[in-house]
């Protein structure tokens, strides 16, 4: 088992989402990290939802371009095959259900797949962005965060305490802990990191889920 | 019918630039932003604007030099608050936000400029942006109605431009400018290059010339990189 | 006065409605024939509905292209300031009120401005087209129709018998004899041709009408 | 992922084509129709079609051929009936035919494509297009709620192409081809010249290669002119 941080491990257990030919839209800040970890010879086209397909690697310094960015207005690059389109074409795609496959941040996820994400009651509301369009829209909407705040107090919950960035719409979520799916409304264990043990990770789950037939070993 | 004029300054005036106009303003975050013409908004001291764009630019750039001005009264964006000036003034009730997802935006202001006054969508279904809206199943699922956007004036920048307003864009930097061209009862396009009528490809005009009223050739684009990220030198 | 038939009296007459600047569809048929009047030194970009601004002459022979053809199905080139677009962008274009002028070919139009111009009872319905979305749409909507049809009967009726292609969507209506307004579903005569008595007019005209102020004579 | 087959038919099969299905044709009268695809669907022989095109081509070309083998069932178009085997057929009551307005046809299309249910067109109120439909007033004017529309495959034709699936279009040949790319749940594009990924400009691409399944380069393109209309040698 390789040594690596939290945030590391759901990192690359996300990578493992990905699949031969998926158009995936990776979401700002530990999502973006995915694309460290595409597996040699797997071919994934990376969307941004500021109008463009076929991400590249961040520039060299001193070839940033100024028109060219990421949905995080970061600075990226183009790849052969890649395309540049309107906002209204990217969510047309987005909506029109033609993404395989996003990985988001998530900050309260309920255990019948209610999604909170876009916003802190008491502090500035910054607004959701794209976030809403892509979690009812992309085939498969996987969430990664980890499996407490700050403070020790569990994210998946019977209900959501935040304003919702979606209802039911999450497929999976991955944590440092565990892998869990959504299937009509009821959260399911399917996968326990093995330090972690299945009372640890009832304690740190305020949500209620059910052990899929056959628990298997998360794997990074 | 000459569309193209001198200064961002000129096009505003010919356009009717005046108080509490509803503004739309293209760019996504610093990127693609309609620089002259905001620097000239901010010159010409108009105020109570309704401004309609993705984000609202950073303290000293963008969209964020009219809050220092206190010419904004609404934004009607996806994201804000890149900036302290803004986080004030909307902390102290002195601007009003309206927070648009990302997509219903764009598709919204797409509705405007195509005569579309309202269409479906499933985003925000069940959350706070539904409320209060028509709520709908098509097909077993559900979706809210959102309405078509229009405003007084756009304000567009696109990388090349022709005399007859034929627009091409340039990479990222398209983002909301093709259908705010589309949406605005006036638009005015600035471009990094003007061109005679002739010089584009009809194949790969992405705003045809029927939607833009005024078109200049910027100057001083400052072109501002928010987040410069780099991959270390020598690595793939 | 020039020695012209009806047709082209109707078509040249359709030309003066035109206005430096003025993007502008014209119908198949008769109206095609008004781009051959446009008035030198006049800047007029046509528009045609399956996806093309700056219709062009017809070509020389030899120098047809298939991939280029106006709604008619004809074959045109394009001009300096040219551009192409999906029929989805032309139809955004043209039902968000961004054509100035379209000018079409009636079969029948009422006193409140409602026209019939794409069905006949009896033959084979071969489809409305785009004109639906045109006569609702353009910011003027101008029917160019000879007054009567082949057996002498009115054009210009009470109602329309025919299926209708829209509602109180005519603004103008030219024929041979007479220039007519539509005003909050009144129509109104607004220029007579000097060789038609008005008491000719009200016989040949079954639509209810009254007078401008001024009638003005029909100048071609 | 290789999106690349060698002909329409084999494209046509791994998208499993069969009796029955809803199939959208690009083309605006003869002008940019995927002549491949349409060849291989009549040599593959499956029936039932109900196909989604602005027209339903000539007695011996275009889209006509599949009338002549008996192949359509349904056509959903917005203008007809070119040929005598379609009048035939029609009257004779063996073939459907949905009519839709040409600009409602496309944005049902496009909303399809882009998942939008419904959206409201001021399009054919008070006509017979709009019986039995929810009419609608907003801001004073009436409207008709129109629904967006799929297909189980999509047949476009394009100019150029990529092996990522890419497509540039050329002239009114783009037509419908663009938003039907989007709408079907499979795409297959037929194109005149297929290149190596990262041949085409990433700003000039008009239909992503996300739509996109199949594509294939077409060959002995006939491209048949409709209405071959001149100007005399010599006119200006």
């Amino acid at each position: 088992m390789k040594s690596v941080s939290s945030r590391e491990r759901i990192v690359l257990r996300a990578a493992r989402e990905l699949q031969d030919g998926f158009y995936v839209n990776l979401g700002i800040g530990m999502p973006t990290q995915v694309a460290n970890h595409i597996p040699a010879g797997m071919n994934i086209v990376l969307e941004s939802e500021n109008g463009m397909l076929g991400i590249g690697p961040f520039p060299y310094e001193g070839e940033e371009d100024a028109d060219l960015i990421n949905a995080g207005k970061q600075t990226i690059t183009e790849l052969p095959g890649s395309s540049y389109f309107s906002s209204a074409d990217s969510f047309g795609m987005i909506r029109g259900g033609h993404i395989d496959l996003t990985i988001m941040g998530a900050m309260e996820i309920s255990q019948e797949g209610d999604l909170a994400n876009w916003m802190i009651p008491g502090k500035l509301v910054k607004g959701m962005g794209g976030g809403m369009d892509l979690v009812v829209s992309a085939r498969r909407v996987v969430m990664i965060m980890t499996h407490c705040d700050k403070k020790g107090n569990p994210k998946l919950l019977p209900q959501c305490t935040l304003p919702l960035t979606g209802k039911r719409c999450v497929h999976r979520v991955i944590t440092e802990h565990a892998v869990f799916d959504f299937e009509d409304g009821k959260m399911i264990l399917k996968e326990r990191w093995p330090e972690t043990s299945a009372e640890e990770l009832r304690k740190i789950t305020a949500a209620e889920y059910t052990e899929a037939d056959s628990v298997v070993e998360m794997v990074i | 019918m000459n569309k193209v004029v001198a200064t961002a300054a000129e096009a505003l005036e010919s356009a009717g630039l005046r108080d509490g106009m509803t503004i739309m303003a293209g760019g996504f975050g610093l990127c693609g932003i309609p620089e002259n013409c905001i620097a000239a908004i901010r010159a010409l001291g108009v105020r109570d604007l309704t401004i309609i764009s993705n984000n609202c630019g950073v303290d000293d750039f963008g969209l964020g030099i009219l809050l220092a001005t206190r010419q904004i009264r609404k934004m009607v964006s996806s994201y804000v608050g890149e900036n302290a000036e803004f986080e004030r003034q909307f902390l102290a009730g002195e601007l009003e936000v309206d927070l648009v997802p990302q997509g219903t935006l764009a598709e919204r202001i797409r509705a405007g400029g195509a005569g579309i006054p309202a269409f479906y969508t499933p985003t925000g279904v069940g959350t706070v942006v539904a409320e209060g809206k028509e709520i709908r199943d098509f097909d077993g699922r559900m979706y809210v109605m959102e309405r078509g956007l229009r405003a007084d004036l756009s304000i567009v920048k696109a990388d090349v431009g022709d005399h007859s307003g034929n627009c091409i864009y340039r990479k990222t930097a398209r983002n909301f400018n093709p259908m705010m061209a589309t949406a605005g009862e006036t638009c005015i396009v600035e471009v990094e290059r003007l061109v005679p009528t002739g010089q584009l490809d009809a194949d790969q005009i992405h705003t045809p010339g029927i939607f833009v009223d005024y078109i200049l050739e910027g100057s001083n684009y400052e072109k501002r990189i928010e987040q410069r990220t780099n991959r270390p030198a020598g690595s793939a």
